[in-house]
């Protein structure tokens, strides 16, 4: 494609709003403003579009949610009692589980022994399992250290499900940094598995790559 | 030891009873690290605050009293409990200045680091879990359009196809059967047959033009019909061996005759 | 229950209105006003609060439409092109079923030997599953004559699929033609199978039927 000039006039932004609203509402997965764009007229802006339209659903039945990097039409949480019908019965996590998914949410990218370090217990396998089957967490990027363990990150899914938009927004993780306990302190004396300092750098690294793909 | 009035001689009934679950429901710690969380609790004081000796030696206490009720303590336990007394011995004394590797405070400012990061995982785990979540308080279109039907064959007909189908029916009887119009069109079968009675009664050369039906050469879209079919005749003909074919140049009138003596093989 | 008067004051109009939003987006099928007037509190009436709310879809992205005796939020028709691309492997259904549908269509109840008395040709047991699989047809009520045998009428699924209100919104053969969908006369002296003006009668007489049980 060499040629930069839309063939046919791009639609008025109006016009643009509608395809938006359109597409958020026939999917029930969020959508990502490339998606959207792919399928819209060439010279069309999704994101500008995407404003107007949020705006227009404030204090409606349903709104536009931000999910990551991508958009999605959620229920208003208070008509939530409406909705019995449509609820699924959620298999109730173990304690485990939900320690185990605060821990990957607050500290990704996170090596098993690490969640382990943090629980003062061993991570069951079916723990892992179950929240990779719920597509809350993901594997992330291998650590640099020896035996390069894989670490986990939570997903899109995670952030949809709790009503998140990005991975910053999890609550008290601010004061949580502030407060270093989201740091990884090995035991004084003995060599942590990986050099705190790279640690460090990791954290913000972890937070911006969470959505790289 | 003296402190070990502080878990098993609580004065509330209520205490005494969160004090023996401990002992009973020993099975429900995840670990040392939870036993040791829910010790501290019972220091009621900030975590920051808390006292590591303190917290020791209620464990130590809690290991003492579990062997004597012969609960079977995991390894672990008895590893933490190891490391506890321990510490608590090196926190007692006067600190070594000979000594190697890290002071016992800093051991301590561990243990009490480890312990507030665990509450403050579990504080955030509750606070996940309290949020609205998908599917519960808040939710997805129930009846996606388009991705939902991915991936699977979707049987189409527009209304515009019902509603020609049903006219199709419906006037069905106002149709004849379809069939090409042949008024105009002159057949190779013809143009053989023509060709094959014609050809025996001429041995010279003539122009194909000259073997072409009378009632065919007025109208052009006629004369057309009739020339590509007679040419076709000619060379199926002349492809059996029954006549000759000659052209003396390009676009020069092609002129056929009976083949005299049989083609060798 | 004897007590009319409801126990909590009702909703204003506006907050009706959000219900009814919610709940037409996040239910996985068309919705009754008698099935949202369950949901919502005593003294609310959907009917109205529909009405508003299909008001201010009008010329949206998304519109509230009426499938059957239920509503549903459907796509804009002109933005059905930006949904195209995700609805992989469609395939036409072949004459003999869309002809046997629009029978069925135009003349329900019908029993299967009206319909190949009208096309013809014997219906193949496939092509009636086939639209018994789509959901597009179903058994009606058996017919009281000798033999007892089962008709044949469309469903909701057929009348949202072809965005249809009721199947009394086909047109009739005089409309066709007037469409130009017809192009033929009747040749003078040939009478169809079925008189013009019968076929105008037949469709109220199935109609009453249609959604019977």
């Amino acid at each position: 494609m060499t040629d930069d000039a839309p063939l046919f006039p791009v639609p008025p932004l109006a016009e643009q709003e509608r395809m938006v609203e359109a597409m958020l509402f026939a999917s029930a997965a969020p959508l990502s403003l490339r998606d959207m764009e792919r399928r819209m007229p060439r010279g069309c802006d999704p994101a500008e579009a995407l404003m107007l339209l949020r705006r227009r659903y404030e204090g409606r039945g349903v709104h536009v949610t931000r999910v990551g990097d991508a958009w999605a039409i959620r229920t208003a949480p208070d008509l939530g009692h409406l909705m019995s019908h449509e609820t699924l019965e959620q298999k109730k996590l173990s304690r485990a589980a939900v320690e185990t998914l605060a821990i990957i949410a607050y500290h990704q990218p996170v090596t098993r022994a690490e969640i382990e370090e943090i629980r003062g217990v061993a991570v069951s396998r079916g723990t892992i399992d179950q929240l990779l089957e719920l597509e809350w967490i993901r594997l992330g990027r291998r650590r640099m250290t020896p035996g390069r363990p894989v670490t986990f990150v939570v997903t899109e899914g995670f952030l949809d499900h709790f009503g998140l938009e990005t991975a910053r927004d999890l609550p008290g993780l601010r004061e949580l940094r502030a407060a270093g306990l989201l740091d990884s302190k090995p035991l004084p004396g003995t060599p942590g598995p990986e050099d705190e300092e790279d640690e460090e750098d990791d954290i913000p690294v972890g937070q911006s790559e969470l959505f790289e793909d | 030891m003296a402190d070990e009035t502080h878990l098993f001689e609580a004065t509330s009934v209520s205490e005494r009873l969160a004090a023996e679950a401990l002992i009973v429901d020993v099975d429900g710690f995840e670990g040392p690290l939870d036993l040791l969380l829910t010790l501290a609790r019972t220091q009621k004081v900030d975590l920051r605050k808390i006292s590591v000796l303190h917290l020791a030696e209620q464990y130590l206490v809690f290991v003492e009293r579990a062997k004597a009720l012969r609960i079977e303590l995991a390894a672990d336990y008895l590893v933490m409990a190891a490391w506890l007394a321990f510490l608590k011995s090196r926190l007692l004394l006067p600190p070594d200045p000979e000594a190697e590797g890290p002071s016992a405070e800093d051991l301590a400012a561990h243990l009490a680091f480890q312990l507030e990061r665990l509450q403050a995982m579990r504080e955030a785990a509750a606070s996940l879990m309290a949020r609205d979540q998908l599917g519960r308080e808040f939710f997805a279109r129930g009846e996606p359009q388009g991705i939902a039907r991915v991936r699977r064959t979707e049987w189409r007909a527009t209304l515009l196809d019902l509603m020609q189908a049903y006219a199709r029916i419906r006037t069905r009887d106002e149709f004849r059967p379809y069939a090409f119009d042949r008024k105009d069109v002159y057949t190779l079968e013809q143009a053989l047959d023509r060709l094959r009675t014609m050809i025996g009664f001429s041995g010279e050369w003539n122009e194909l033009s000259a073997y072409l039906p009378e009632d065919w050469t007025a109208d052009p879209a006629r004369w057309r019909s009739a020339t590509a079919a007679t040419f076709l005749a000619s060379l199926e003909l002349a492809k059996q061996g029954q006549i000759e074919i000659r052209q003396r140049e390009n676009f020069a009138p092609i002129a056929i005759r009976a083949r005299t003596e049989p083609r060798d093989r």
